[in-house]
Formats: structure tokens, sequence, C-alpha cells
């Protein structure tokens, strides 16, 4: 059924294009102007058209959200009839919620970044039952012993190379994210700190050494995204050193930084933390082949959720409500601490506007990525809130007026007028991500792309314009009218085609069986074990 | 002005009494009154099915031939008055923050449970988790004053950090269990296991089973805080000012936890 | 009951047509005031459509062995805690606590790897494993440590106390064997605690993971819960993502509402607040409530052992052996598909609750 | 000192046509209690000495009132002291050092807030950390005590005490007698009169002063210094404010919680030195003010006498 949809302001970066047009789909692809008759006309004039937004960092599948959801009963949505909103309770915390809010957001990709290998299965069938939106994952290597075992005994590119590619088949996953290299294997031997020259006992291999070994073998791996790198030392004062010092050691060579709000901190003023954005930003902007996204932190109690386990261990005692739960397993395991984000927190504040420095001081929309690391720095649910402060500094003013004077002062924000663009906009949440994992058919509205469509009425209240799409194509389906989901509609779960080395899959077993006691085919993610027939789409490796 | 509310029998299912307190009913007509939606079953539950209705929202409220089938009743609870007359289900008063509750009859399972402030006042029996915390919550009651004029169950003022509460009959096990502040007073019996991972707070037993092995004699001090706690015990009775007058030997724990709870326990 | 007629629908314990089994059971589920949905011993499919036919018709749901769920899960929602994957726990752990005499043969193959020095352990060497009231079930090789006439809760807490360096108030014998046993646990550089959540209660859990939180100031210390049922592991995984709660769920009201306590499967039974139960039996671990008068439908393979015919009985196949399916491994500590065995033509739990849903549905048995 | 004028008669006393002029202050009152009234007393006392003058002692203090045991918070005997400074700040140390000092370390004792009012000062909660760690905090029904574990049991302190803004400070009378002993005869029957007045004390020792001073001095640095109008050595050889009967000058100075207490003070004080008449007592009853432009309150002999 050829579609149109009329009228609408079309912005597509991919194209250049942004001006009042036609889109045309049908059998789920969009098409150029075709020469028939469209079937249907659906008339979007004073409404936005973009494609469909992607988010590739937000914490929303897999056994560490579990864990959050099994450990704050009382925060979502309420157990008892009374009070019916809980803190957590807009999020819904259930697969089905999940995909529910993001369709109605606009939203029809998210990756789900941090997955142990080992749980992959898990996830999947997670993943699975989140309807609407299409998803994929990240799998999590570096603090595992079989690859810090290589490390150490010099096994060579190649070995690395296959046992990233082992993972990504095995696991189904899109990329490889390091979190905190080599820092869950170091906790495990009671060290309590870990920075980027520090080194592993027992292996004797450096952070350092990890991230150099696992960014090299993800690109021979063949993957489109770089390796996703979580960096030591999240939420220290100082930190920034860390920051500067891991984009440097990504040698020219392409590299994701994930949620690098929380690597922007100074020493300064009275309390010895400050706001390092604006330093972190420049530094962003003299390295194009590196990309962050920011893990915005936004006003509310929330529950972070990390496999940076020596992070949470250690933020036990920042816990609000006072308790967290630690999940050691073969690799990173995962940590679930609850956390309240204040406004009348100086921390907090001045987190609040390092975040948005670096939105508004990274001079490239391509190369920062919208995430508030759902859940950990904000529920995905305030992204329109987001969008609406990056697009008005009086907004910004607004907020700052009631913030701690003494946090502002430790950074730039209020000076920084920069307003964010739709079509900047449109870059960061739909182009670049498309780039970013080597996907041609999203991200934009050329022909041949997946006719996944936003439609947002254009208002001046940009915060109520992106919480609810007017429309939502996904796939040539109508799958939100009016900010509601109006189809029973699942997408699919996006993996790498990557090769596995018969070899390597034979060492890998090996080693499990010897140092773990367990059959690690166990860790497969079969096709048979899924609940829909077509619940994976293949992406090709990139030649 | 009162409303008042008769049970017409006992239902066969659970009633959601939470949205039936004082403050969330001003202004409803009787006709809206009975149409207000107590489901907790999959049978779709209005007030008027099951009550007799009769008088005006106001403060007051009154429940006659209540029964233990009614949960929540008066939770929530910001000013006013409830009296009940019958028994009720449980999480009776659960998070008032004012107001008085008074039950004529028995309460189940949490009532008091996380309550801030006000009054809650049982002549009958309670059940387990008096005062107690919900699944999840790391605070029990936090305020206000709670009397139970007969035997409570399981686990009274668990995870309790405030307030005052007075069972002037038996207490089951683990009374005061993951106490954090506040005074819990059993004017009969407590269970065994008494203040068992209590953090903060004051117990007083009159009589109590084996404490937990964490809890280390500390004597029996005169301590002038009996007399002065006394002192404010005047409106819960005599037998409540006659266990803080009393012979106490003191006891702090539990050493598994913080430690800095206490048990002031009748010396024989 | 022969094993043939076990493997034909029953209606009233009458052998019948399946699609009129089916329809009983829907019939049955719509006129319903409270229907409970329990036994729920299946895979990640049966544990989804079983969730999703509690929520058409406003049921009741957990696994019959959901108590020793709560046990784990209330501590963990209660104040948190340290646990480790099994995996994780052969690999690193130089020192091992045992505790209670339970827990070594609920864990197939535990105590072989126990034997086993930890490759990765800081110290080259083999484990050091201590048992505590082992009872009838001592580990070989093992230290034993006794405490007599105590409560797992005020062992626990014993030892936690002391780990804290307080004064306790026991006999000196017992105070001496709890220094031993600390002063051990403080010597480990990667200690684990495996324990039985039933054996222990809930309180007893919370205080376990204190005692972590206390341990892990100097040391490294985990928990290594054992797991009671795979099947009751595996409907907590699936529950928690589809409604967010662990178990123990009503969804009567529309949205899922959690209870620990008011939607106990057996309370709802024995308050007779519950007027039907829709019981899947796939491994023959039973329903958990106690016998009733109330309608019953019943998914399993065969009909057995049962005094009274369930009001409908449909066959259904089993996991990993009639059918592939994905089930919780307690050797791993996550989900892990198994390929069919035996294949064969008996359905699945999850086929015949979608067949149960949609039948439902188009008797409107939907509540809102 | 302004011009005299025409003086009032009664029961042959001269009263002044004059006024006391008083300044505003911040005040406290705090109960002490104890096992009985001796040690009850024993702590008031250490803790209101020295406490004459905000001049040199950094806040004027005395005991107002005996209570028995069935008013007191904790069932036991107790007093009620009264604390005055002119700061916010200077009462708070006044009250935490003194507190501190001489009820803490008092046998028997427990101390509570003793005013009602919802301004606060630091009571139990600036003398906590004594205890290191070991002190408990119960709360109940509004009210926050501190129990701080001591050799002999526990301190209980409540954890905050009310402040006043309305305090009065500086109500005084002049008695001038024809010789030492009868001067000395009406200021003890003044002050025990005054006693009786709740909410006002009379900080100087037993109530009494005789260095009634002025502002300032030849000497810099000396703030007050001695009022040679007043001193019956210098009749002549300064400016007197002396009659030829008068041999003796004391001076009783009152602080209140407010203005009415100070009044009433002044009123109980006045009729019971009237009632000793000239030959006994004072021959003659004034008030010392600074020609009423530094003090906003005014107390009228006139308008007190009975």
């Amino acid at each position: 059924m050829l579609t149109r949809l009329q009228g609408g302001r079309v912005i597509d970066p991919t194209r250049g294009l942004d001006g009042r047009g036609d889109v045309y789909f049908d059998d789920g692809r969009i098409l150029a102007t075709p020469s028939r008759a469209p079937d249907v006309t659906i008339d979007v004039s004073g409404c936005i058209v973009m494609a469909g937004a992607l988010d590739i960092h937000s914490h929303i599948a897999g056994a560490n959200v579990s864990t959050a959801r099994l450990l704050l009963p009382e925060a979502h949505r309420a157990h008892m009839t009374r009070p019916e909103t809980t803190w957590l309770g807009e999020i819904g915390f259930s697969a089905a919620e999940t995909g529910r809010l993001y369709a109605e957001m606009g939203f029809t990709f998210v990756v789900e970044p941090a997955i142990s290998p080992q749980q992959a299965l898990h996830a999947h069938l997670e993943l699975a039952d989140i309807p609407v939106i299409d998803k994929g994952l990240l799998a999590v290597l570096g603090n595992d012993d079989f690859t810090l075992g290589l490390i150490r005994d010099g096994a060579g590119r190649a070995a690395l190379a296959d046992v990233v590619g082992a993972t990504l088949a095995q696991s189904r996953a899109l990329g490889i994210k390091v979190i905190n290299a080599g820092a869950a294997a170091a906790f495990k031997y009671n060290l309590r700190g870990f920075s980027l020259d520090d080194v592993v006992p027992h292996y004797g291999v450096s952070s350092r050494a990890i991230l150099e070994a696992l960014q090299q073998a993800v690109l021979d791996a063949g993957a489109h995204h770089p390796l996703h790198v979580h960096a030591n030392n999240l939420g220290l004062a100082g930190n920034v050193e860390t920051a500067k010092a891991t984009i440097a050691a990504a040698r020219g060579m392409p590299m994701h930084l994930a949620h690098i709000q929380f690597y922007a901190y100074g020493r300064e003023g009275a309390r010895g933390f400050s706001s390092a954005a604006a330093e972190l930003a420049e530094v962003i902007n003299a390295h194009p082949h590196v990309s962050v996204d920011v893990g915005q932190v936004m006003f509310q109690p929330t529950v972070t959720i990390s496999s940076d386990i020596m992070r949470q261990f250690n933020g036990l005692g920042e816990a609000r409500p006072r308790k967290g739960i630690i999940q050691e397993g073969e690799g990173n395991g995962g940590g679930v601490v609850p956390l309240v984000y204040a406004r009348d927190n100086f921390f907090n504040a001045l987190q609040w506007a390092a975040g948005l420095e670096l939105f508004l001081g990274i001079s490239n929309p391509a190369q920062v990525f919208f995430t508030t690391d759902h859940p950990n720095g904000a529920p995905f649910t305030t992204y329109p809130t987001l969008m609406a402060l990056l697009m008005s500094a009086d907004l910004r003013d607004e907020w700052c007026a009631g913030l701690p004077a003494e946090a502002l002062a430790l950074t730039h924000l209020p000076s920084m007028r920069r307003e964010y663009s739709l079509n900047e906009l449109a870059i960061m949440t739909r182009s670049a991500p498309a780039t970013l994992f080597g996907m041609r058919d999203r991200g934009h509205l050329g022909a041949g792309a997946r006719a996944d469509v936003a439609v947002y009425a254009d208002q001046n209240d940009r915060a109520a314009m992106f919480a609810k799409a007017r429309l939502v194509i996904k796939n040539g389906v109508t799958v939100v009218r009016d900010g509601k989901v109006c189809a029973d509609y699942f997408g699919r779960t996006l993996a790498l085609a990557a090769r596995a080395d018969a070899a390597m899959l034979r060492r890998l077993e090996a080693h499990s069986q010897t140092v773990h006691g367990i059959n690690c085919a166990g860790f497969d993610v079969p096709t048979f074990a899924m609940p829909q027939a077509h619940a994976f789409e293949d992406v090709a490796c990139r030649s | 002005m009162t409303l008042t509310l008769t049970l017409k029998s006992p239902p066969p299912f659970r009633l959601d009494m939470s949205g039936v307190v004082p403050h969330l009913l001003q202004g409803l007509t009787t006709q809206a009154l009975a149409r207000l939606d107590v489901t907790t079953m999959r049978v779709p539950v209005p007030l008027g099915d099951w009550f007799r209705i009769a008088g005006t929202p106001g403060s007051d409220m009154v429940i006659y031939d209540a029964c233990g089938e009614l949960d929540q009743v008066g939770a929530a609870l910001q000013g006013g008055n409830i009296v009940v007359a019958g028994n009720v289900g449980r999480a009776a008063g659960a998070g008032m923050s004012g107001g008085h509750i008074t039950i004529h009859g028995h309460a189940g399972a949490y009532a008091g449970a996380m309550m801030r402030g006000g009054t809650l006042d049982i002549m009958g029996n309670a059940g387990d988790h008096l005062a107690g915390a919900t699944v999840g919550a790391l605070d029990g009651m936090t305020g206000g004053a709670l009397q139970v004029r007969g035997h409570a169950g399981r686990r009274a003022g668990d995870r309790m950090r405030g307030g005052m509460i007075v069972i002037n009959g038996h207490a089951g096990a683990q009374a005061g269990s993951r106490l954090g502040g506040g005074t819990l007073m059993v004017c009969g019996k407590a269970g065994p296991e008494a203040g068992v991972m209590m953090r903060r707070g004051t117990l007083y037993l009159n009589e109590a089973g084996p404490l937990p092995p964490g809890f280390v004699d500390c004597g029996t001090p005169d301590l002038v805080f009996h007399k002065w706690l006394a002192q404010q015990l005047q409106p819960y009775g005599h037998s409540a000012m006659a266990l803080a007058r009393a012979k106490l030997r003191r006891y702090q724990g539990d050493m598994a936890d913080l430690g800095k709870g206490e048990i002031f326990l009748c010396a024989p | 009951m022969t094993a043939e007629s076990g493997n034909s629908a029953r209606i009233d314990g009458q052998a019948a047509a399946l699609p009129e089994a089916m329809g009983r059971a829907a019939e049955l589920l719509a006129s319903s005031r409270q229907p409970l949905v329990t036994g729920l011993s299946t895979d990640v499919a049966g544990a989804r459509a079983a969730l999703a036919l509690a929520a058409v018709t406003g049921s009741v749901i957990d696994h019959a062995g959901g108590e020793a769920t709560m046990c784990l899960a209330r501590p963990l929602q209660d104040g948190g805690g340290f646990v480790v994957t099994p995996g994780e726990m052969r690999a690193r752990a130089d020192s091992v606590l045992v505790i209670g005499p339970s827990a070594l043969h609920l864990m197939p193959g535990m105590a072989e790897a126990l034997a086993a020095a930890p490759p990765l352990a800081l110290v080259a060497g083999p484990r050091r494993v201590l048992q505590i009231n082992a009872g009838a079930g001592p580990l070989a090789g093992a230290e034993l440590a006794e405490f007599p006439g105590l409560s797992p809760l005020a062992l626990v807490s014993l030892m936690g106390a002391r780990a804290r360096g307080h004064h306790v108030n026991v006999a000196a014998t017992t105070l001496t064997e709890t220094d031993r046993v600390v002063a051990w646990l403080a010597a480990a550089h990667y200690g684990v605690i495996i324990f039985n959540p039933l054996e222990l209660g809930a309180p007893g859990v919370e205080a376990l993971f204190r005692l972590a939180t206390q341990l892990n100031r100097a040391t490294r210390f985990s928990t290594l819960p054992l797991v009671l049922s795979a099947s009751a592991e595996t409907f907590k995984t699936v529950c928690l993502w589809t409604t967010g709660f662990p178990g123990r769920v009503n969804f009567a009201t529309g949205a899922p509402a959690y209870d620990p306590e008011l939607f106990d499967p057996k309370r709802m039974v024995a308050s007779g607040e519950a007027d039907l139960v829709l019981g899947i039996d796939s491994f023959g671990e039973g329903l958990g409530v106690p016998d009733h008068t109330m309608a019953q439908i019943l998914l399993a393979p065969s009909l057995s052992g049962a005094a009274k015919p369930p009001d409908v009985f449909i066959p259904i196949g089993e996991p990993g052996r009639d059918h592939a399916g994905v089930m919780f491994d307690p050797a791993i500590g996550t989900l892990r598909a198994m390929p069919a065995l035996a294949p064969s033509p008996r359905p699945s739990a999850a086929a015949m609750l979608e067949t149960l849903r949609a039948l439902a549905l188009r008797k409107g048995g939907a509540p809102c | 000192m302004p011009k005299l004028t025409t003086p009032l008669l009664r029961n042959g006393v001269r009263i002044d046509a004059s006024f006391a002029e008083a300044f505003g202050m911040r005040a406290t009152a705090v109960i002490i209690t104890a096992p009985n009234l001796k040690w009850a007393r024993q702590a008031a006392v250490t803790m209101t000495g020295f406490a004459t003058s905000v001049i040199g002692c950094g806040c004027e203090a005395g005991i107002d009132a005996h209570l028995s045991a069935d008013i007191t918070p904790d069932g036991r005997p107790g007093v009620r002291v009264l604390i005055f400074a002119m700061s916010t700040d200077a009462l708070q140390k006044a009250l935490s050092d003194r507190v501190g000092q001489a009820v803490l370390t008092c046998p028997g004792t427990a101390c509570y807030n003793g005013l009602a009012g919802s301004e606060g000062l630091e009571l139990g909660d600036a003398l906590r950390g004594f205890a290191d760690g070991f002190q408990i905090s119960k709360r109940h029904e509004g009210r926050h005590i501190w129990r701080l574990p001591v050799m002999d049991g526990e301190f209980l302190c409540e954890a905050t005490c009310a402040m006043t803004r309305d305090a009065v400070g500086g109500g005084n009378l002049l008695v001038m007698g024809a010789s030492p002993a009868a001067t000395m005869r009406a200021a003890e029957a003044g002050v025990a009169a005054m006693q009786g007045v709740a909410g006002a004390i009379m900080p100087f020792p037993g109530g009494i002063v005789r260095s009634g001073s002025k502002v300032g001095s030849k000497y810099p640095g000396q703030s007050a210094s001695t009022n040679e109008a007043y001193c019956p050595s210098l009749r002549g050889a300064v400016a007197s404010a002396l009659d030829d009967d008068v041999a003796s000058v004391l001076e009783i100075v009152i602080d209140g919680l407010d203005y009415a207490a100070v009044a009433a003070a002044m009123r109980a004080g006045l009729k019971a030195m009237i009632a000793l008449g000239p030959e006994r007592g004072a021959v003659r009853i004034g008030a010392g003010n600074y020609g009423g432009k530094l003090g906003p309150h005014h107390f009228h002999l006139a308008d007190l006498v009975p």
C-alpha cells in the first residue's frame, strides 16, 4: 500500500533536507516520488517529519535490569493500589512498557549496551518481548579471564579478533563494550580503585593494554561500531584527566566513549569538585575519530545499573534508598544502586550542568549522542525535556535560577547561548547513530530507507512535542497515533553476522570447562529459543 | 459531618478501602460514593454494593459491622476521625500522616505500616508486621502513636524509625525487628528474638522469650529516661506507665548490626 | 491410571477431545470469580504464555515454589546483597563457607567443584571449605563447625556481630567456635558463602547479606544462594521482565499488582479467595496448594497421583524432551536453551496456554 | 541625671518621680531536675554563678522558681533558670557553656527546655558530642531529648531550647536608707518579694548590687565606672544625688522574660520596701536611667507604687 505523508516539514540531515515536502513509503520502505498515485495520503501539514529516532545506549534489558526491577518493588508502578504513581512508575519497568514508551516518543531502534556474553540468551528473550521498536545489544569483554589471559600471554591481534568475532556471533551482538577495563577482575583481587595504567593482579595487564587490544580487535572483527568504552574512574573528582588520557589512548583510531558527562569533573572550588566539561569538549572537538554519548543527569530519583562493579560497590554508601545489589559473574557482573539526583544538591546540579556543557560545547552534533545512560543519569522518559533544554537558552536559564549558585559558578553553562536546531537534533538522534552502527537504511528518509518515520506536531513547547509523537510508522506500519501505541507490533533484534572461528570456539569451550566448570555452549542464543520465528535480523559486517 | 458506612454482609473477597478516606471523599454525593471502586479481585466492586451509605462526607467517618476482608481502612489518612465497629483486614491506617483511627475489633497484618503521624488505636488484637514496612520499603512507622489493647503478631514494629507503639497484651516473635528508632512497649510477653537486627531505638518488654545473641547485658541502671517516659505515657494508661517505672534490665544490641538499640526488660 | 489414558485430555476424569477440554477450561476461566495460575513448572515460553493468560483473565499468578523465591527476593528488596554465579565461584573462590546440611546435594556437581583448586585464586593452592552444621551431609575434606541449638538467624547474626568486633551474649564455647569461623572468614581472599534460602529463612538471608557487607570492608566476599527449583527461577526471571515483579502478582485490577504475602497461592486457596486453580506442571513438581474443593484445570504431561481428578486435564509435553525450550540452569546461573531430546507431537504448555488465552479473549474473560 | 521633681510619699518613704530605663535582650529558660531539690538547686546555683552582668560575664542568669515534682517533665523536683544575653550568639554560647560545665557535671540532674515558643537554641544538640557516639536520641510527641551516658547513669537533656526576643534587661530600683543596715534590710525585703514573681530574676549577688555604675570613665577601656552621684563618701566633692538623710545606697537590677515581668517584679519590690517604712528600711527609693534616650523600656515608679 503506497502511502504519502503529505505537507509536513521534512527534516532529513542525511540528504541535507529541511523543508516542506512529502514522504512516500510502500512495503516497509521509503520511496522516491513514485510514478503512481498513492493509495493513502495522510495530511501531516503543521508537523515535523523525521526518520525514527535511534538510541545507542540505554539499559533496557538483561539480567542487571531485572536485578534493578527486583531490588525496587516500591519504586515501580505501585504494587498496592494506592499511591498510583511511584518514583520509577513512569518507566513501567517491564519489557512491554519500555517498547511502548520509546515508540510514543518516535524512537524505532534502541541499543542495550552492556550484556555479559554468558547472559545473552536472557537479554535476547527479554528484547524479543519489547514491542514496536527494533533492538540490538553490545556484548561486554575485557574483564573475563579468557580475554585477559590472551592479552597477558601476548596471543596477538588475530587471536583477539577471533575472540571478538566468536563473542559477537555467540551473543548475537551488534558490537563490543568494555567496562572499566580490568577493574572488575581487579576488584575480585580486592583492589578498590583502578586507573588507565593500573595493572590487574594475577594477569599483569594494564587497563590501557586491554583497551588497545580490544579496540584493534573490534576493528579487525568487522564490527561497524567501534569499541564502546566505559572508562576508568567514573564519577570521581578530577577524572577529566582519565577521559583525556583515554581519548589519547585511542591513537587516532575510532573509539566510542560512553556517558562522558560522568568523566567531566575537575578538582576546583571549595569542595574540590568542578565541571571540566568545557575542557573535555575541546579535546573531543580536536579528536574527530572519537564519538561520545553524554549520560545527562536529570533531577529525580533513579536507579543506576552498571557492569562497572567496582564503581557500584564503592557507590553503595550513596544509595538512596540505602540498598543495592552487587552481582559478580564470569566477566563484569553487575551492580544496581538506586540514587536521587536533587536540584538542591551541589554535586547533582554540577553534573546536570556539565552534561549540558558537553552537548553545547561539542561542535559537531554527529560526534555526540543523545543519552541519559538510562536509567543511570535519568530515565529515558526525560528525553523530551532534555531536548527542550538543548533547544532553548532561556529554558536553561530558568532551570539554572533554581540551582545552587555555588555549583553553577564552577561551570560555563550560564554563558553558553547555543541552541540546537531541529536539524542538529535530527543529526544527533537519527543520521549520526545510524552511521555509527553502519546502518544505511536507518536514520534518514531517502529512497530505500526503512519506513521508520516519526511525525511530531510542531509546537513551541518542544518537550510536549517530543513526548508524544503525532504519528509513528515502523516498517511501514502505523504503530503510534496521537501519542498512543495503536498496533500490536514487534520489531526485530539486529545482530552482526560476525564470523566465529571454529578453532577459537573450541578454545573458548575448553577454557569454560576448565576454569568455570561450565559447558559454554549453554550460552548460545539459538533461533529456536526465541518466541518469534523472525526475532533476529542480520547485519553484514564492515567490508 | 459524619459519613456512615454499614457493611451489608461479609464479602467473599477482599475490599480495598484505601480510596475511602475523608480527604478523597469531599463533596461526593451518595451516588458517587456508591460508585467508588473498592475492587481487589476480578469482579468489579462498587462501594455501594457492599455498604449502606448514610450521612455526608466530612472529616469523620464510621464503619459499622466491619470484617477482616476490609483492607487499608484509613490508609494515608491526613486528618479527621475514623471509627470502626468490627474487625479490619490488612494495612489499616498504613501510611497515615494525621487524624485518629479507632478500631473496636481486631486488625490484620501491617496495621499502621509506615505511618508518619496521627493516632491509631486498636481495641482488639493486631496481626503480623504491626507498624511495619511493606516489601522493599526501608522504613516502617516514622511518627505518630499506635496502641493495641490486645495482642500483636510477629515482627511488631518492624523497621520502625520513630513514634510510639504500646501493646497492652503480648507480642509474637521478633518484636521490634530491624528497629531504627522510636519506642515500642510490650506490656505483656514478647516472643523470642525480640529486637533482632535492631540498629537503634528502644523496646520495653515486661517479659520476653530468648533474646538474640547480639544483645549484651548492661545491668539495671537507674535511668532518668524511664521517669521522663513514664510522664509521657499517661495517655496510654496504667500498664504502660507501670512498665516504664519498673525495675528494668538494659540490654544493648543487636550487635549483629549497628548495636545501638536497647531492650529494657523487667528484672525479676 | 495407565500411561495411555494419561495422555488424553479429560473433563471430570473422563477422556475428552482436546477442543472440548479447552472449551471447558475457557468456560471455567470465564465464570471464575478469581482464578489462580500456579504450579508453573515449565519453561520460558510456558511462563510467558501463563503470564499472558493471567493478564487477560485477571488472575493471581505465582510459581508453586514461590516461597523459596521470596525467601531470597525479600531480603534483596529490603536491603540488597551480594551474589555470584556458580562459574565464577568455581574459578575464583579460595574459601567457601557452606551453611547447613542440604546445601550441597541440592546442587549437582557442587561437591566435586569444591574439591578442585580454584584456578584463578590470588594464591595458588587447594580451596578451603568450611561447613557449618553439616548434620548428616558433611563434605569430604571440609573443615566442620557445629552450633547446636542456635537458629539459623541467630547463627548468622552471631558471625556478623563478631565480624564487626562487637561483644555478644553467648556461652564461652559458642563464642570460641564463632571466633574460629570469623577468623577463617577473615583469612579469605575471595570468599563465597553457599546457603539454602529456604533453610535460612528471609530474616536469616538478610542477616547473611549484612555479614557479607561487613566482610567486604576488608576482603572480598559474595554469596551463592542455592536454586531449589529451576522452573521457579525461570518463572521469576520471566515475571520480572514481564511485570517488573518476581512473582505473587495479581492482574485482577488491570496493571500487575505485587504483594508477596497476599498473593501467596497457598493463602489464596486457604482463604477461598481463589475459586479456580489453573495449574501447569511440566516436570511433576506439583501444584503446591493443598487438597481443595475448588475447580481445577491441570496442564501436565500425565495425570498421576492426584486424589481427585481435575475438572479439566490437558496433556502437554516436557520442555527439553518433547519439544525445545529455555530454562534457568542453576549450574550456569542463567537461562539456557534446550533442544528437544526426544521430539514428540505433544503440545507445549505455551501452545496450550496461548490457545486458552485466545479462547478466553473470545469469551470476554478480560475484566478490563 | 535628670533634675528631680517632686517625690511621692508612701508610708513615709520618698519615691522619686523617676523611671528605670531598660533594654531589650534575648532570653531563654531551662528546667533542671534532680533526685531532690538540693541537687537541682546546686546545679542551678553553679550554673548561674558569675552571671551578674553581660558586661563582664557574657550573660545574666538566675534562678526563677522552684518547681514541684508534679509539674516537671520527669516527675522529680526542679528549678527554672533564666539566662539573658544581648545577642542570640552570646545566649547560645552562655547556654552551652553553662549547662555543659554546671549541669552535665552535676550528679543526678536532667535538663529541659523551660520556655514555650518555636525559635530554638541548641541545648542537648550542643552537648551530645560529649557522649562520644554513645548518645541516644529519643523523640516523643514533638519533644526531642538526648541521653548521654555518664558515670552515675545518664544525663538526660532536651535537644533544643526556646528563645524569646521580648526579654527586658536592666530594670532597677535604687534603695536609699539612713544607715547601711537599714538599706540592706530594705533591699533584702525587696528581693525576697521579687523572687516570687515568675519570669524575672535579679542577677546580682543575692539579688543586690552596690556598685551602681555610669557609662564610661576617665580611663580608656573602662566602659563603666562608679556612679559618684550616689556614693555617700563623695557627697560634698561631686554633684551628689543624695539627700542628707541617705547614708547608704543599694541597687536591685531586674531582668525579665518580657516587660510585664519586670514591671511586676518592681511593683512587688516597691510594695515590700514601702511596707518596711523609713525607720527600718529605706527613706527613699529611686531608679536609674540615661535620660530615656538609650533604652526603649521605661518603668516609671509613679506607675508602680501601691
